[in-house]
């Protein structure tokens, strides 16, 4: 029994830390927040040097083979420096749509150009995901029309896959005819969302073999741990941007770092925030490892999580004072990553309402 | 025990009702960013100014309409407007904050040159306090005035000037005599912002837009008449300052008008077709913060009362700020919540117009976070309510090893 | 308009505060304990005395003819002391039963009695109060049959109040034969917990004219505000008491009230606290003058007390350190005063329940 | 990261299973108060020392079983335990203090005197550290030690010694040095519960019941050479105990437990005929308690492989009693309000006693509260987060004003 990452996870994620710290000092972040398309070619191209688009991808078709376990190391570092990078949606979740929902033709076709990151995936659910906002799409033969707000990774994609109420998948080229993107910057500068418009366009459908819904849910589920591990990663640095600024911040003649309310304060942050690190692995590893945990402790994490984040977000603003407030430290981008990804594949409180009824836990309509 | 309004006060309400219905569509918009305020909004507050409706209980002799104290008809007034939807008229730390400090600690010749031209809208005031250096310990600040054949010359910087960037005067605290005790150094000033070697940097926050300023100070020449009081006795007047800081935080009508959007955003808004107000957690979170509303507005009413009985409220006033704030970023964080994906879609449209409301929540929720921040932070606001509320002890003074 | 308790109101709150006072020291409650009946013949006989039975009576009953504003005002002294003394149920719930729900002729048989503190009456709902237990009770030709545990204000009663699912009330007395009344001494050894057992025992039914659930709950209602008051009581008796406490302690050289994190917990009591009592006032001010909000108010004053009495009750304990923990003060009389007074006529959970059912939100039996 | 056991120790699971089921019919009840371990604890205890699966890795020469250090076999030794409904061996301040304690810093003879005796249940100790003037702050505890011929004379007061009424010795904390700074007088004693001088009283704490008892000293005299480590040590001791002070507190088994009997509770439980579980807001809060169980869970899994791997988990570490401790009160929390008013009926049978259910529940509410004063309260908790933690600034010295 070893609960742990391993030497190897300890590199991979000491390695992208680095490559990341040089390629995104806060003045990067500024620039990419004017555009705010989520998407910096540059930025993508190293990503791929790394291999990190291959992360999921089976070694058979290119990949480094890893696991969720792995994508959530990776997602700690990239929330860590708020890495505008479409990670979870196209890295992530397309990837194993392919892995555990296509035939072995699309995969022997897809898995190698995701892995060499020729395309990037735009990620979208009518419905399943649990978001607010507009849903309606529908296949039929081969061709996709209807509306979809709130798409992930749809800042510069090359195709969009899009999931069905009933589990169904299919991919459509970003350019295809019939297809329409809206992109907005969000509150997060870092990562848009997108509005998707199909009209009669031509679309690839994924053979999810007899269980649509629940390869969705397993798509979906491992997309809701990494967005977790994202929030842990943004938390964190804020967590640690405070902790140093009031160790050298003086008013009233002393140290901030020295009031006790401060000190509590922070007492208060390290007791919910860490734990969660471990969530995050242990909802991680079950993905791949145990099946019988995979859904709830996905859902406890998304939703955990996007609570802690919040939490941790607003303390460790406060705790620098003024300063915490103004654009001059830039800290609010990673206070918005937060917020972006509490709300984005269902806030906390649709995912606890995914696990009470997963656990059989349905309310009474009128209690009283 | 008795919520219904006097002869007195009824009559006043039939006053103010019959003053909306003939006047209400000189109003200007409510709300809509914090610019200058226009051709419009300048009549319609000299409207009110002349029937008392703003400034009731100024002196006639500057400008005011000379009523006699009364909180209740403030309050009927201000319920009024509140429901009619239109314009109170302009709310300002000129108005809110200088006023009623010349009102107390002035020269008669103070009075007279600003009390009027203020309430009046004619000119903008803006307050120079904060420093980057002292935040919560304002008594720190370091931007040195030096008296030089009869002018004060003033070198610093400071930072959280709201309306600076549109404001004609400041009233601003420096430090005169840099040889007395920190408290005993200060003064307060007037000066003209277009005074030279006064410089106005806007200042972004988190919320992307600039909702204050910074302002430079480099040998700038302010007339040592324009003090207030005199030397040294600038901290004692940026309490009286204080001490009328009307807390439009805690505002409980405010946080009653969010809390009824809330609702109905939740009765609006849909995940995969099911109402969110008919989803158990966001309906549970909506019940405990009406459960708080409710105690939030009837303390309001408590402390409304005492004020008109000439009672001091201590340390049930003294919560307002911190518990308003709070309550405050509850209620936003639940908007929040509510607008969820759909929400995040961000495009401010700067300072001086209307955001979307999904903007405008994200806005409300991040500001509030400021004013937990800003404004004396929260630790400061339980230290006030602790100490001087509670008379527990002050923060014992710190041995220098 | 005038948002205050009147210069009477006052004066009646200091006259009960110092006739209580004087009966109640700390050594009467612990031999009180023992038998922890709720009921304290002398102490009941002052409280006759200074007219308390009669305090909702109409005054052509005898009674001083006040409302409900007056019973809280008492109910907060009450709490405040932790009296074991009949109030809710006997003085507040039974008299508005007859004021509200009875024909005029049951009203003169019994509201003079009540005035004269002749009577006292258990009181037990057979549902609607929301609590948990057994609640199963039928009336039938003038004779009640049934199991209802829970009951309040039941330890030595002469009758006993007994409101049915259907809203319609009856009284039984509590010496007739076919009923059986098993006290239990409860968490807060001020007030017992007992169960009722009906036999075919002789009842007087009430006549709510056509309208017995309204009648009920505006009974309920008023009692929940009363409770709420109690707690209201309580829980600022704790905060006074830590804080005077802390004021004084000694540790690490220092008045303990001097750290700032446990002066910030004082900060984030008050502010909680204080708003709770206009809060009450303004409930019960409703219960008789503002027919529209007097169930939402009631509701949500018994839910929103028994959370922040809750808080209260842990922090001021915690407060006193070690001793706060230990039976030397006997601060922990209060601390159960408030667990009781959450449980009793429906919990915070249960109240909110009602006040969304009230207001048309009622819940989608399963949103996932 | 790999939940599965080496095969070491599945072996070891297979062995502790096959001695649990030959066994296990001689195990004590579990729970059931804290009375002196009887007769057939004891003989259970001893069982568990000759099998290893208590002491497992104190010496063989002090009566232990002599076994490597590893924590992985003290889990799985634990799960087994738990999983089958034995009794794991007695915990108590003797077995999880005091021996630790002497092996680190004890005479060979006190090793030799004690340990065997302990580790069997024969001989039990209590603590004698706090006193009614000095909770938090312990080093300032006055109970003195004066040297006369030989003996330390003891006089003075301590509290919340929990098992002093059926304890046969004390491991004591008192001031031999008056005149040193308070860190540098204390002593550590070891004495016999039955010395002359010695009275026990016992404390009722607002569970009812009692959990402690007051320790009374007159002229108590203690043979010199039961000092451990020397005069004016006590204090370094004392931190080699806590140090080794197994936290029972936030054990994520125990939590993990409470939590599915809460499951169960809201599931039976139901009001007008809707169960609980069924009902948004107790539902609501047993699912957020779910969410954050899973959070400490896999914490624990983290620090125990941290502590197999020799890691000092530092922070991570300290957030356990501080965390633990609020997650248990809001579990308890839970459990009364799902008891609601049927569970308000409390008769407690007393500390060597079986109490129902509801009872139960009550108690462990108001024993969380009581934790969170006890043990290092929590504000004490949280300088040792912040300060060894998270290395912020200790408080500051108070100026002597």
């Amino acid at each position: 029994m070893e609960f742990a990452l391993s030497e190897e996870q300890r590199l991979f994620a000491d390695s992208l830390r680095n490559l990341l710290a040089d390629r995104l000092p806060i003045e990067a972040l500024r620039r990419h927040a004017e555009t705010a398309s989520g998407f910096d070619a540059d930025l993508w191209d190293s990503l791929v040097e790394l291999g990190l688009p291959g992360l999921l991808v089976p070694e058979r078709f290119g990949g480094a083979g890893l696991g969720v376990l792995d994508a959530v190391v990776a997602a700690e570092v990239l929330g860590g420096v708020a890495a505008p990078a479409p990670f979870v949606g196209s890295i992530v979740m397309a990837t194993l749509a392919f892995v555990h929902g296509a035939t072995e033709a699309l995969q022997n076709e897809w898995l190698p150009r995701i892995a060499a990151g020729e395309v990037r995936f735009g990620v979208a659910f009518a419905g399943l995901a649990g978001q607010t906002g507009t849903a309606a799409a529908s296949l039929r033969d081969g061709r996709m029309s209807g509306r979809i707000t709130g798409a992930i990774d749809a800042g510069a994609p090359t195709h969009l896959l899009v999931y069905l109420a009933d589990g169904n998948a299919a991919v459509v080229a970003a350019d295809e005819p019939g297809v329409s993107r809206h992109m907005h910057r969000s509150i997060d500068r870092t990562r848009p969302v997108v509005d998707l418009t199909f009209d009669n366009a031509r679309a690839m459908v994924l053979d999810a073999a007899n269980a649509p819904v629940a390869t969705a849910q397993r798509v979906l589920d491992a997309g809701r741990v990494v967005v977790a591990a994202d929030t842990l990663g943004a938390a964190q640095h804020m967590f640690d941007h405070a902790l140093s600024f009031v160790k050298q911040r003086v008013q009233f003649g002393r140290v901030i770092g020295s009031f006790q309310s401060v000190k509590h304060q922070f007492a208060d942050m390290v007791t919910v925030l860490e734990p969660c690190r471990a969530m995050v692995w242990y909802a991680a590893y079950a993905q791949d490892a145990l099946p019988d945990e995979a859904r709830l402790t996905a859902l406890h994490a998304k939703a955990h999580l996007g609570d802690v984040g919040r939490d941790i977000a607003r303390m460790a603003t406060e705790a620098h004072g003024g300063m915490g407030f103004t654009d001059l430290l830039g800290l609010h981008y990673w206070f918005k990553r937060i917020s972006f990804n509490r709300q984005m594949l269902g806030g906390p409180e649709r995912c606890r309402e995914e696990a009470a009824h997963l656990q059989g836990w349905d309310l009474n309509k009128a209690s009283a | 025990m008795d919520l219904s309004l006097s002869d007195k006060h009824r009559a006043l309400r039939e006053e103010v009702r019959a003053f909306i219905r003939q006047h209400g569509h000189k109003s200007p918009k409510l709300g809509g960013g914090r610019k200058r305020p226009d051709e419009k909004a300048l009549d319609w507050q000299k409207l009110l100014v002349d029937h008392g409706y703003v400034a009731r209980t100024i002196p006639r002799e500057f400008g005011g309409y000379g009523a006699e104290p009364d909180v209740m008809e403030a309050a009927v007034i201000a319920a009024e407007f509140a429901a009619a939807g239109v314009y109170a008229g302009l709310t300002n730390q000129g108005i809110s904050m200088l006023v009623p400090t010349l009102l107390e600690v002035g020269t008669d010749a103070q009075k007279k040159q600003w009390i009027e031209k203020t309430i009046r809208g004619d000119v903008i005031w803006c307050q120079g306090y904060s420093e980057p250096g002292s935040g919560s310990d304002l008594a720190s600040l370091q931007t040195r005035g030096v008296l030089q054949d009869g002018h004060f010359v003033i070198n610093g910087q400071k930072i959280w000037t709201s309306s600076a960037h549109y404001a004609d005067m400041m009233f601003l605290l420096c430090r005169t005599e840099p040889d007395k005790p920190k408290h005993e150094g200060i003064s307060y000033l007037l000066l003209s912002m277009k005074t030279p070697g006064l410089e106005v940097r806007p200042l972004r926050t988190m919320t992307g837009r600039a909702e204050f300023n910074e302002v430079f100070f480099t040998d700038v020449r302010v007339p040592e008449e324009q003090i207030v009081l005199g030397r040294g006795k600038g901290w004692y007047v940026a309490n009286v300052t204080l001490k009328h800081e009307r807390s439009m935080i805690g505002d409980a009508g405010k946080l009653t008008q969010r809390l009824e959007q809330i609702i109905a955003l939740l009765k609006s808004t849909e995940i995969d077709g099911t109402k969110l107000i008919a989803m158990a957690e966001y309906r549970d979170r909506l019940l405990r913060l009406q459960g708080e509303m409710l105690a939030w507005k009837a303390h309001s009413l408590r402390l409304l009362t005492e004020a008109a009985q000439g009672i001091d409220s201590g340390v049930k006033r003294m919560i307002i700020k911190y518990g308003g704030t709070m309550l405050g970023f509850r209620l936003a964080s639940l908007a929040v919540d509510a607008l969820g994906a759909a929400g995040l879609p961000f495009e401010s449209q700067g300072e001086d117009a209307e955001d979307d409301d999904a903007t405008t929540w994200n806005i409300d929720y991040m500001y509030d976070v400021g004013l937990m921040i800003g404004g004396g932070s929260n630790n400061i606001q339980k230290n006030i309510i602790s100490e001087r509320g509670l008379d527990l002890p002050r923060e014992p003074k710190v041995a220098r090893t």
